[in-house]
């Protein structure tokens, strides 16, 4: 049996196919401001792919900010609930899950694919994916270059300001007073890591603890989490599908 | 044995802690952001609560017998209970002083209610807190604030960043010390104009020297302020003879008030008004923590008594560390408009 | 690199006819902004030529840029000027300055310039400061106020919002009024979270326009209470990119009751001019 | 649509006409009869006795919240300097001082004395202060010192301080409004308000019942009597017809929800400005709210005996003036007593008494009663702070969390 796992988030939307529990295709298309649309592009390419049909699927399940626009799902869940059940397959012996979107952290204690308790960053104190994309931009760096820069760095520049929008200017003024790229972009990493910690230790930050979401990409986040954590971090292969690949899972079981 | 007992507010009697044996030293905040605090209190409470509640859960404040809270804000009221159940050995004990401190029972139930106190680090410590010991911390502690308050007349021939450091270490080390050591006079940097701006500072706390670094650059002197941890502290003596839990009680009652309490309608506002004017400032800043409620509340009567008597005033809400980038160009145009009006 | 919906486009300008060579001051004010920077040339307190650059991730080489663009197509030197003056967040950073000044007072005088001595409140909005400037007949800054310390307070919630719906900044205004009835002001008005309740208005079959045009009612409410604390009087001017956005300034007239002075100049370039204007005055004191 | 699901007691209009009449006597003022301007938990029974009309700001604040009033009023008090950080009762109350017209009724009367009672905040405090800079109206403090004990027992020398000031509040009342206080009329006014907190009481517990013949929404609208006429003989009947149905309601198994599956507890005041939408939300999953710590503010400890000390304990011990441990115990109490799936905390940025803490309450009542508790982020009436976007996925995650629970 096949099914869809279709994760539609704010930045990009991701589609999973699975025949059982065999991954058969992946597709990742940018969400623009059209969910419906971004969603079923995503799903064309997947099953083009794998040479497949619309009614060779017999189930799709979304999850991400955008699911409930989606009108090719049967049903959708949570990214959370999702993540967890990716999660129990990938990883059986992870207890914590942290999910760093483009907008949204998120982390979630978790055994046997279930979830039992999740967190989610607050306003005044959020900060995720698009944060560090922005200040990439503002940097002049690719986000693909961040991590090992960061790494680079000898001193550490702190980000005090909670809201990010004003870490930004923070940002800017550190730029202002020249200090150096890789500073700046530790400092960037390691505010989010820190809000992502305080995230991971609502919900007990129980090891084994694994990063999820495009971000976990970063060498130089992952180290910043790390070090924050001060436990090892596990990161799944290509996790920004961990979303998408929960849904399909579900998907298969409903 | 560990004979530190840390507090946040200089509402708490600090005699009574040293008459029983340990070092009282104010807990401040540090400039590292708050990641395991973040667990137990909102993003919506005041860097002071964050930063001190993170500092005790990441071991920094491990050498501390006990932690002592006054009763003032609310954030601080669920903290003190926070701190007690995330650390159930330590001594966490809060004086539960009164509010509507013109009330004629105040001073009786303040009295009644730090006996409680003492009756509480008598049980916990086994210790033993005599009338002799009070006495002998009440004098040592007027010392202290006599001390702060010469330093304070002379603080023309300070930079504001000395000023700073003097009122910061002063509650963090033992009073002994502060007696001792009167403060060296370092050479203030030169202000870059002829007639430097003289400013009055207000606020709960000032933790961190961005702001008077700043106020030095652009060759602004601080001339009073209205700190917790600055003239606030020192503006009252405990008097030396009678009983002593009683005069300590007095002191607090009728020492310059934090808008947590109320003495009268208008009191903070022609306090701010007489410093002003004592002073010739020339303006006022409003130095106030982002989420701070009660000195948010009080901003609209004290701005509106200031610009009844034409008083130029800037409000900074900071975190943490002020912004440099941010406060600068506030406190530039400030000191720029003032200047121009000269 | 994908397209920057959020970013204004550079441009420059220098007029054709003035002749410098007799000028009794060149001075140049340069204004380096956190997502713009502007330099302006004046001589005798007249325009000469100005450039708007956006902002690297090094502000004297932003500085740089911007002074060799405004510079361009005149046979100017920046040797020829007498006089510079660095102002907005990289003031410092301005290698070729004589002095700094903030923009707060630099808007002030670039408003009285531009607009003339009767205007009495400023208003400049940037994507991480909101001022509401209270300035005299000379152009002196009387009282001004900014932002408190949240974001929805700022400029930067639009250019969000420009990034998620693909419009262009200079385009958002217009499109903002092209909708059937006004819609609500969105009500959560953090930035952060911008991206997300705008989705979920789509979701509901909002048009873009409509999601749009609540974002610039919420913000200029926002702003109107900034300047209600300060008090507004007339003539209010508003300066800087926002005075661009007919959406914002439609919406921000209508909750107060007052209509703005119209510019016939670019305001984006008024900190920059207001710059090159207070430069002049020191070079006259500076010869006395 | 939501407003549907809502199943309207019968003794509805009832409750309406009592608030209306109470706004109204407000509003009217007859002359003689002076009007206090009285916080939630001040020790209104004296102000009865006096035979002075009690109004409630907070009251107020809710029901602009509930008219969609409250962000345009705080807005108002913004423009004058208020910061946007502060309670939003408090701002769209400083709102409505400065714009009445634009506020709900045409504003709140003005206070011929004011009387703040520290119990529940330390806002009412500075909001008081506020309300008597602005109409030059006397102000009394009633300073009901915080509990930080387990045990929840006031000390002594607290009891004795609030003893103190509420003969003093008396003698203020005296000279402000120009009466005299008869023991007799006190003892009367205590004895109705303690009946009518029984009466309450009863209603709330007959939510332990399968299903629950009342949702969270019927709580919060139902409380206003308790708040607002404690005292009043028009509040006992209120409340006698309103046991009178619930009891039918139990009897008949009827239920508030059309189909109960979960059963959940609240926490902190309600979102009053979006309180059927927000609601709505778990009732598409056929969750209800069978109990709250809110509404049981008003449950009282009212023993008898001479009345000022009486009163003096009973509101130094309101709930809100108790520590961590105490309000954590209660929850986890009513969670076994109540036969609830799991708990729903309002972190109310509006709120700081009761939110701060949260977070270890919410950690202490799981590991005592292992239900999974959800912390939602908004404000009690300012709706600008109400993200339903993100509200809407918590709420799915929660519920999708309870449905996967074995057993």
């Amino acid at each position: 049996m096949n099914t869809a796992g279709v994760d539609i988030g704010i930045k990009t939307t991701k589609v999973v196919l699975l025949n059982c529990d065999k991954i058969i295709a992946r597709s990742c298309v940018l969400t623009g401001w059209k969910p419906q649309q971004a969603g079923e592009s995503a799903l064309t390419a997947a099953l083009a792919d794998a040479r497949m049909a619309r009614d060779d699927v017999t189930q799709i399940v979304a999850t991400g900010a955008g699911r409930q626009a989606f009108s090719l799902a049967q049903r959708n869940v949570t990214e959370v609930t999702a993540d967890a059940r990716a999660l129990a397959l990938l990883h059986p012996q992870v207890r914590t899950v942290i999910d760093v979107g483009a907008e949204e952290a998120r982390a979630l204690k978790c055994t046997a694919g279930r979830m039992l308790d999740f967190a989610v960053n607050e306003k005044c104190a959020a900060g995720a994916g698009v944060f560090i994309e922005t200040m990439a931009r503002t940097l002049e760096v690719s986000l693909d270059e961040m991590g090992a820069l960061s790494l680079q760095a000898v001193g550490a520049a702190t980000l005090n300001s909670q809201c990010t929008v004003f870490a930004e200017s923070e940002v800017v003024s550190l730029i202002h007073t020249q200090t150096p790229k890789a500073e700046i972009v530790r400092a960037v990493h390691d505010a989010i890591a820190g809000r992502v910690a305080s995230l991971a230790r609502r919900v007990g930050a129980e090891p084994e603890i694994a990063l999820v979401g495009g971000i976990a990409h970063n060498i130089g986040f992952i180290d910043a989490v790390k070090r924050e954590l001060a436990v090892d971090i596990i990161v799944p292969r290509d996790p920004e599908f961990i979303g998408a690949l929960g849904a399909a899972l579900i998907a298969r079981e409903s | 044995m560990q004979n530190k007992i840390g507090y946040l507010c200089t509402y708490v009697p600090e005699e009574i802690i040293h008459a029983a044996g340990f070092s009282p030293v104010r807990i401040t905040p540090n400039t590292a952001p708050p990641t395991r605090a973040d667990a137990h209190l909102q993003s919506y409470t005041c860097c002071l609560a964050r930063s001190c509640f993170d500092q005790a859960l990441a071991g920094k404040l491990d050498d501390l017998a006990g932690v002592v809270f006054a009763h003032t804000c609310d954030t601080l009221q669920g903290l003190a209970d926070i701190w007690r159940a995330s650390f159930p050995e330590l001594f966490v004990e809060t004086v539960v002083g009164p509010v509507a401190l013109h009330s004629p029972h105040a001073q009786k139930y303040l009295v009644a209610e730090l006996r409680r106190f003492v009756a509480a680090l008598e049980e916990h410590f086994g210790v033993c807190v005599t009338d002799d010991a009070l006495r002998a911390s009440i004098r040592l502690y007027n010392t202290r604030r006599l001390t702060l308050a010469d330093f304070y007349a002379r603080r023309a021939e300070f930079s504001a960043v000395e000023w700073f450091h003097v009122m910061n270490t002063a509650l963090a080390t033992p009073p002994q010390e502060i007696v001792d050591r009167r403060p060296v006079i370092r050479q203030s940097p030169t202000p870059n104009s002829q007639s430097p701006i003289s400013i009055v500072l207000i606020g709960a706390t000032i933790d961190e020297p961005t702001l008077p670094q700043i106020l030095d650059d652009l060759g602004a002197r601080i001339v009073a302020d209205d700190f917790c941890n600055g003239a606030r502290y020192f503006d009252t003596l405990v008097a030396e003879e009678g009983d002593p839990i009683e005069a300590i009680a007095t002191r607090e009652v009728t020492r310059a008030t934090c808008p947590c309490k109320h003495r009268a309608l208008e009191y903070r506002a022609e306090r701010l008004l007489n410093i002003v004017k004592d002073n010739r400032a020339d303006g006022v800043i409003f130095y106030h923590k982002k989420f701070c409620d009660p000195h948010a509340w009080d901003y609209p009567p004290l701005t509106a008594a200031l610009d009844g008597e034409e008083i130029p005033h800037l409000l900074l809400e900071v975190e943490q560390v002020a912004p440099v980038g941010q406060t600068r160009v506030r406190l530039e145009a400030f000191l720029e408009m003032i200047s121009d009006a000269k | 690199m994908p397209q920057e919906f959020w970013r204004w486009k550079e441009y420059n300008w220098h007029a054709p006819d003035l002749v410098w060579q007799e000028a009794r001051s060149i001075t140049a004010g340069v204004d380096v902004g956190s997502v713009s920077t502007q330099a302006v040339v004046m001589i005798d307190g007249e325009l000469l030529a100005y450039a708007n650059r956006r902002t690297g991730s090094s502000s004297p080489d932003s500085a740089r840029r911007a002074m060799d663009w405004a510079l361009k197509d005149t046979d100017l030197a920046i040797e020829d000027i007498h006089y510079i003056i660095g102002t907005g967040y990289g003031r410092v950073n301005v290698p070729f300055a004589h002095k700094t000044t903030t923009e707060i007072t630099c808007h002030a005088r670039g408003a009285n310039l531009l607009y003339g001595p009767a205007v009495r409140t400023v208003l400049d909005m940037g994507g991480q400061d909101c001022k509401a400037i209270k300035i005299d007949a000379q152009g002196r800054v009387v009282n001004f106020l900014m932002n408190d310390k949240c974001a929805a307070g700022t400029g930067r919630g639009l250019e969000v919002i420009a990034d998620l719906l693909q419009v262009p900044i200079e385009e958002m205004g217009e499109l903002s009024l092209q909708v059937e009835n006004e819609p609500e002001p969105v009500s959560s008005m953090c930035v952060v979270f911008a991206k997300t309740e705008a989705l979920g208005l789509l979701r509901k079959g909002w048009k873009k326009n409509d999601v749009l045009a609540a974002y610039s009612r919420a913000m200029a409410r926002r702003v109107a209470a900034l300047l209600r604390r300060i008090g507004i009087e007339s003539e209010f001017v508003i300066t800087g990119g926002i005075a661009k956005n007919v959406g914002i300034v439609t919406r921000l007239e209508k909750e107060l009751g007052i209509v703005a002075r119209k510019p016939n100049f670019d305001t984006q370039i008024a900190g920059a001019v207001g710059a090159a204007l207070i430069a002049q005055e020191r070079m006259m004191k500076d010869a006395k | 649509m939501s407003e549907k699901r809502y199943k309207e007691l019968k003794t509805a209009p009832q409750l309406k006409r009592l608030q209306e009449q109470h706004y109204l006597e407000a509003k009217r003022a007859h002359p003689g009869k002076p009007i206090a301007w009285v916080t939630s938990g001040a020790p209104v029974e004296i102000v009865r006795a006096l035979d002075i009309l009690p109004v409630y700001p907070e009251n107020y604040g809710a029901l602009c919240g509930v008219r969609g009033a409250s962000a345009g009023l705080c807005q108002v008090a913004e423009a004058r300097g208020y910061s946007p950080d502060l309670c939003a009762y408090a701002r769209s109350s400083v709102g409505m001082m400065n714009d009445a017209e634009h506020a709900p009724l045409g504003g709140l009367p003005r206070p011929d004395v004011l009387i703040t009672c520290s119990n529940i905040c330390g806002t009412v405090l500075k909001w008081y202060e506020a309300a008597a800079r602005h109409y030059h109206a006397p102000l009394f403090i009633v300073d009901t010192p915080f509990i930080h004990a387990d045990d929840g027992e006031p000390t002594p020398h607290a009891v004795g301080y609030v003893a103190a000031q509420l003969e003093e509040m008396v003698a203020f009342l005296e000279t402000h409004t120009q009466r005299e206080l008869s023991k007799e009329k006190l003892v009367e006014t205590v004895h109705l308000a303690s009946e009518a907190v029984s009466l309450w009481r009863d209603v709330r517990e007959s939510c332990r019942a399968h299903p629950s013949p009342l949702n969270g929404p019927d709580l919060f609208m139902n409380m206003a009597p308790i708040v607002i006429l404690r005292g009043t003989e028009g509040c006992v009947h209120f409340y006698r017809a309103l046991k009178e149905e619930i009891n039918e309601r139990v009897a008949h198994k009827v239920s508030a929800l059309p189909e109960e599956k979960y059963r959940l507890l609240w926490d902190n005041i309600a979102i009053w400005h979006h309180l059927y939408q927000f609601y709505s939300h778990f009732v598409e999953y056929g969750a209800c709210f069978v109990v709250d710590t809110y509404t049981g503010g008003w449950v009282m400890k009212m023993d008898g005996g001479e009345p000022i000390e009486s009163l003096a304990r009973t509101y130094t011990q309101v709930f809100l003036n108790q520590g961590l441990q105490v309000r954590a115990r209660d929850m986890a109490d009513l969670i076994k007593r109540f036969d609830v799936d799991g708990f729903v905390m309002h972190s109310n940025r509006s709120c700081k008494p009761y939110s701060v803490g949260q977070y270890d309450i919410r950690r202490i009542v799981t590991e005592q009663t292992g239900k999974p508790g959800l912390m939602i982020e908004a404000d009690h009436s300012d709706p600008r702070s109400y993200d339903d976007e993100a509200i809407q996925a918590r709420i799915q995650t929660f519920m999708e969390g309870l449905a996967s629970r074995p057993g």
